[in-house]
């Protein structure tokens, strides 16, 4: 069984095809790398697993359970998160808030008018551990707003991995972070157990490429080239869209 | 310490306004405040914590002030008359969500306005249920645990319980998981269903929370004044209490309380010395824009840390002076 | 049959008059992305500008000319004072806008006191047209027109000129027409004074059927939001049938659903709200 | 001591502002009270769509003060003027400020029908005298309030008359109605229909435009095969009526009649030739004859330059009738019961609108006069064309079978020849 299978994905928006005919096989506890240029549709793509976006016609298989019609919100509970390329936390709360937040997104609590959040010692220890996880434990009560944009990258990850999800989507997790910071990024990457299947996007090769076993490569809404590393970066086609012909 | 003293003197002088007010007229402005405080606390379940402005709240208000004077005069005791109004109330705010929750921003601001103005119309129209605009009187307010609450002085207390309350269970909403989910809906929304949140479900509920204390308020208002007519249907008293809560400063707590406070008082006390009184709100209003877009009360205490940090370092610029 | 022929043109004329009223909403909304609500309010002073012009014994037409000026400085000084620094701040807008129509109307009353004033139409447009034994208003049927060539008028300014080139880039996406040199920020400021401008002109143009009294402006306001609603944000062709068509929603919705007289509007527009947010012709969802 | 304020955590400041702000203007209230001058409160609406009655109403109390040199019974008058704004929340608090804060003897106004009925229970509770000009008919009839007394007219009181004149003296038979669709218009039409008919004319259609309805040419297209339209507007929507039933051509062309304040001198002084011919019934216009409304036009022309109309007069009449029944006690007002006997037993004989009493219920009897707008002197008049002397808010029927009827409404007698 695979963790994310999705066959004959197609979407247009006003006419204009941007995801084309896309299947994807990706097993469990796989790292998937899908690469492509500024505009190859790996962000709709995204959004479509997610379900943020209807597609037009395809099948989403989630460990073998379809979600192509599951609505966004209940996907997350099925074991599937993501991150944003543009950060989209809460800039005014602490970063303790922001993991917290996640955490009661999956627990039956989160509809209680009753008690104070702050005082529920299991999510804030949850949260904590987390923090830890990622190594911010120390800016805990600190404001989203008040940290550096690599600090609220790997909150953006924490929040993803505080859910202790099957599958991650990472949408462009290195992009303007400084070579010390993507360190930290691939360390905390490396460190995500086994059995945790991850996809990554990136518009860069370079960065992200020790990272997959295998590599996707999307231009114009079409799946182009898939193999491993090596048989990826050889791939002619690869060369044609990276090196500009 | 201080602050346990304070809060404790500030409900001491609040309980006992009655005792150190002397004049009756005051006693019932003040209860006026409460009651339209927790009208525009309810609101700003709405506006200051899910990010949906509506310009119907009077809707929902007044569905509560006509459900309850319906039934009181079809004979129907106190008690039932209060659990009907709250059940219609209910019953109101989720149409009222089903409809609204389709459309945000402006859209969402224009289809309540479309709702108020259609029960307002049907308030006006049905003459047969509403007495059109002579309205409904109903003749007493009621008494429990045996306490006639007749005289401004224990309505007052009344009023002021039901105030607290609101209070306590709007400060314990805002920290609760949900309040903290729904808040979460006002600045990511996207994000927060992606975490799993039913981000209309999470609104709908907001909807009812609101609306149920807007009904708190229409009742109040109801026993208050012992009148209802079409309007406190009207848009005017809808853009009034959005007036007061943004007024006072969305979100917070104490902002809407403020807000109240100012037109209120504005309004009813003022517009006996100023012939000029809506002239002199709505310099306020603009007033408030200019000098504090952000409220009322986030404005002041913005301006006192200002003033505080500038005093700070003008001691500290002495202090090196002097060493 | 005659009551249908008298309906249907009925209708026309009072889409020509709701054009008055809304054009100028419309572009402010469109553009600027703010809901003025104190556009009955300046529809209102306009309508008392001609008032004052008029007692003072200046033409019609010259009258609604000076009430369009005066409310075109009015809308720039309250652009460029205060909608300025609230760009993006829908709250506060509310609650400026709403503070300034209270403003307005207190002035109104204070200066041309509570007494509701009529507005007499030009000499030669008075009276009445006979075709086929039904009888209309002449001055009507000059709306109609005034409002055709103010909405050509308009379209043209959007469509053919530089300045509505400058209008249509920036409400198609303000960030880019940032981006490509065009001073967003002084084109708001003629934006918001073209549609004060207009709803003084309006103002004055409906005095002679509406009269100006208080309270004008509260009546006024919930139809121009509705036909916004109904044409879709910052269209002008939707402003424009939004006007026709609310105007024979009304008057036939009045005078065959008698009971329904309160909400033949506020009906339509909820339905149109609840499903298709984007109005007849907006291209976006509110 | 300014350390402890900024020692303060934040949401606690907010309270201690918040209470301050509440408090501050309530330290404002208490001024000493000296019992000594007679205080009148005049409960009026100054802004919004009213304001026009409203203002007048200010003035007319004003000039029957002026009259007597702000002296009754010996006492000095002072004159308290409160603002509604139209709103009968605010009336019921306006209501409260007076006798509360201000502890006026009596109440002049409100002016709409929802203010007093806001107010109704209030002034029971308290004991206020409230002499109000709001025409609601059950406030004199079926539900009748101890301290509220009416010296203008109920709402068909006028056009009860009005009835008889269109179907005997003018032998119209097809009439339409259209007015306010509140209770004020329903009532008016209620009376007219009811004496109509029974006098052999038939309402064949009853227009109903809201009160806020942007302007009327949807129902002045539905006027048509009729000999007569009775409008019933309150405020300024007579003027909107009047002027785009001209516009349509239909003035000349089938007569116009009007209640109590569709032609009132407050709309007619802005208005032109569009008025000429509408014929209305009122129990007052400033074209009465007699020297007590001849000096009392002239006195209004003099200090404001206007002709006062139905609400000058009414509280220029109430302010009168206040002053009998305050000498009738002897200038004491402590004992509103007493005062309140006084009023409803006041007879005046020689008012502008000639001689007044009270019925049991507290509502006027008096004369009813058919009037017809004329031009004079470059002014629009009411020139009063027929009277009917001592008119009763019950007509000529009996008065306790007419209380054992609904009261009118919309509904009311039911129109039987609707669509005939």
């Amino acid at each position: 069984m695979s963790a994310l299978e999705i066959v004959g994905l197609n979407k247009s928006f006003s006419g204009f095809r941007v995801i084309n005919d896309v299947n994807l096989f990706v097993e469990v506890g796989e790292r998937r790398l899908i690469i492509g240029p500024n505009g190859a549709g790996k962000t709709t793509l995204f959004n479509i697993i997610t379900g943020e976006i209807q597609p037009d016609a395809g099948t989403i298989l989630l460990n073998g359970q379809n979600i192509t019609n599951i609505p966004v919100q209940k996907r997350s509970h099925l074991g599937l998160t993501r991150t944003y390329q543009i950060i989209t936390l809460f800039p005014n709360d602490s970063l303790l808030k922001n993991i917290s937040l996640s955490l009661l997104a999956l627990s039956s609590l989160r509809w209680s008018p009753f008690v104070a959040l702050d005082v529920r010692n299991d999510i804030k220890l949850q949260a904590l551990e987390v923090l830890d996880q990622v190594g911010l434990k120390r800016l805990a009560d600190r404001p989203l707003n008040q940290t550096s944009y690599g600090e609220q990258r790997r909150v953006e990850i924490a929040m993803a991995l505080a859910q202790r999800p099957k599958i991650i989507l990472l949408d462009e997790p290195f992009a303007g972070l400084s070579i010390e910071e993507r360190t930290q990024i691939r360390e905390l990457l490396v460190s995500i157990p086994e059995e945790v299947t991850i996809v990554m996007i990136d518009h860069d090769m370079e960065v992200a490429l020790e990272f997959a076993e295998k590599i996707t490569v999307m231009h114009f809404g079409e799946v182009v080239v898939e193999g491993s590393r090596a048989e990826v970066v050889e791939h002619p086609k690869t060369r044609e869209i990276y090196l500009g012909e | 310490m201080r602050e346990r003293c304070l809060i404790i003197v500030t409900l001491m002088s609040l309980v006992s306004l009655p005792l150190w007010m002397g004049s009756d007229y005051y006693i019932n402005i003040a209860s006026q405040i409460l009651i339209w405080a927790i009208f525009a606390l309810a609101l700003n379940v709405l506006v200051g914590w899910s990010g949906l402005v509506s310009l119907g709240h009077a809707g929902l208000f007044g569905m509560a002030c006509y459900t309850g004077a319906w039934l009181l005069e079809a004979g129907w005791g106190h008690f039932t008359a209060v659990l009907g109004a709250f059940a219609m109330t209910i019953l109101v705010s989720a149409i009222f969500g089903a409809l609204s929750l389709r459309t945000r921003g402006i859209g969402f601001i224009m289809i309540t306005l479309a709702i108020s103005q259609i029960l307002w119309g049907i308030a006006y129209r049905w003459i047969g249920l509403t007495n059109g605009d002579n309205g409904i009187i109903i003749s007493a307010r009621p008494t429990p645990f045996g306490i006639e609450m007749d005289t401004p002085g224990v309505f007052y207390i009344f009023t002021l319980i039901v105030f607290l309350l609101t209070m306590l269970i709007m400060a314990i909403f805002y920290q609760s998981p949900f309040g903290v989910s729904l808040r979460g809906t006002r600045d990511q929304s996207r994000r927060m269903s992606a975490l799993g949140f039913n981000v209309w479900l999470i609104r709908f509920f907001a909807i009812l929370f609101s609306g149920f204390f807007s009904g708190v308020a229409g009742l109040l208002f109801l026993y208050y004044h012992q009148y209802v007519s079409p309007h406190v249907l009207s848009l005017l008293n809808s853009a009034e209490v959005l007036l007061m809560v943004i007024s006072g400063g969305t979100g917070t707590l104490l902002g809407p309380v403020v807000g109240a406070g100012l037109v209120v008082v504005i309004k009813n006390v003022a517009s006996a010395y100023i012939e000029r009184w809506n002239m002199l709100l709505g310099v306020i209003f603009v007033a408030i824009v200019i000098f504090m877009p952000e409220g009322l009360v986030p404005g002041t205490q913005r301006l006192f840390r200002w003033v505080f940090s500038r005093i700070k370092s003008i001691g500290a610029a002495i202090k090196s002076e002097a060493s | 049959m005659t009551l249908y022929i008298i309906l249907t043109i009925n209708s026309i004329t009072m889409g020509g008059l709701l054009f008055l009223l809304s054009a100028g909403f419309s572009l402010i909304f469109g553009l600027m992305r703010i809901p003025n609500l104190a556009h009955g309010a300046l529809f209102m002073l306009g309508a008392y500008f001609g008032v004052t012009f008029l007692r003072m014994e200046v033409n019609f037409w010259i009258a609604v000319i000076f009430s369009g000026v005066a409310l075109a400085i009015i809308g720039g000084v309250i652009e460029r004072l205060l909608l300025r620094r609230l760009a993006g701040q829908e709250l506060a807008q509310v609650l400026v806008t709403l503070g300034l129509a209270f403003i307005i109307a207190d002035v109104c009353l204070l200066i041309w006191t509570g007494d509701p004033i009529p507005l007499n139409a030009p000499e030669s447009l008075r009276g009445v047209e006979r075709f086929f034994g039904i009888v209309f208003p002449r001055y009507r049927l000059a709306v109609v027109v005034i409002a055709l060539i103010l909405a050509i008028g308009l379209w043209f300014l959007l469509e053919r000129t530089r300045l509505g080139a400058m209008i249509r880039a920036s409400v198609d996406d303000p960030e880019m027409a940032r981006v490509t040199g065009i001073r967003v920020s002084r084109l708001f400021t003629i934006v918001f004074a073209l549609g004060a401008a207009l709803a003084g002109v309006g103002g004055v143009l409906s005095g002679p059927i509406l009269s100006v009294y208080p309270g004008l402006d509260a009546e006024m306001l919930p139809l121009a939001l509705i036909i916004v609603i109904l044409g879709g944000a910052g269209s002008l062709p939707g402003a424009f049938l939004g006007s026709f068509v609310i105007g024979f929603i009304y008057n036939f919705g009045q005078v065959f659903f008698p009971d329904l007289a309160y909400v033949v509007l506020f009906l339509p527009m909820l339905l149109m709200l609840v499903l298709r947010p984007q109005g007849l012709f907006g291209k976006d969802p509110l | 001591m300014l350390l402890f304020l900024f020692k303060m955590k934040i949401p606690l400041f907010c309270l201690a502002l918040c209470s301050v702000l509440v408090s501050s203007f309530l330290v404002v209230a208490a001024y000493a009270q000296d019992a000594d001058p007679i205080r009148i409160g005049l409960m009026t609406v100054k802004t919004g769509p009213l304001a026009t009655g409203g203002i007048q109403m200010e003035q007319g109390l004003d000039i029957y003060l002026r009259s007597v040199s702000y002296t009754i019974a010996g006492r000095p008058v002072e004159m308290i003027v409160a603002d509604t704004g139209g709103s009968p929340a605010v009336a019921r608090t306006k209501a409260q400020e007076l006798v509360e804060r201000d502890g006026v003897d009596a109440i002049i106004g409100p002016l709409a029908a929802f203010e007093a009925l806001a107010i109704n229970s209030y002034i029971a509770q308290v004991g206020i005298p409230t002499l109000s000009i709001a025409a609601a008919e059950d406030m004199t009839q079926r539900t009748p309030n101890p301290y509220f007394i009416r010296v203008s007219s109920s709402s068909a009181q006028a056009s009860h008359p009005m009835g008889h004149y269109a179907a005997v003296d003018r032998e119209f038979r097809r009439a339409v109605t259209i007015a306010d669709d509140i209770a004020y218009g329903q009532e008016m039409v209620a009376g007219f229909q009811r004496v109509f008919e029974e006098n052999g004319g038939r309402v064949v259609a009853k227009l109903w435009p809201p009160l806020n309805v942007a302007e009327y040419s949807a129902y002045i297209a539905q006027i048509q095969n009729v000999d007569v339209v009775y409008m019933a507007f309150a405020g300024i929507n007579g003027l909107r009526f009047i002027r785009q039933y001209a516009e349509f051509g239909l003035q000349g062309e089938i007569p116009l009649l009007g209640g109590m304040t569709s032609a009132d001198e407050s709309i007619l002084r802005n208005m032109g030739d569009e008025a000429l011919g509408v014929i209305s019934s009122s129990f007052y216009s400033s074209e009465l004859p007699w020297p007590a409304n001849v000096d009392f036009v002239s006195r209004m022309r003099e200090v404001y330059d206007v002709n006062p109309g139905y609400y000058a007069v009414s509280a220029y009449l109430e302010a009168m009738v206040l002053h009998a029944a305050i000498d009738a006690v002897g200038g004491d007002t402590e004992d509103k019961a007493e005062l309140m006997n006084a009023l409803r037993s006041v007879e005046l004989e020689d008012s502008p609108r000639g001689y007044v009493r009270f019925d049991e219920h507290g509502n006027v009897v008096g004369n009813i006069y058919i009037f017809e707008v004329q031009q004079k002197d470059g002014r629009l008049v009411n020139t009063p064309i027929k009277t009917y002397e001592n008119v009763s808010q019950f007509w000529n029927y009996n008065s306790e079978e007419f209380l054992s009827q609904p009261v009118y409404s919309r509904n009311y007698p039911p129109a039987i020849y609707l669509g005939q």
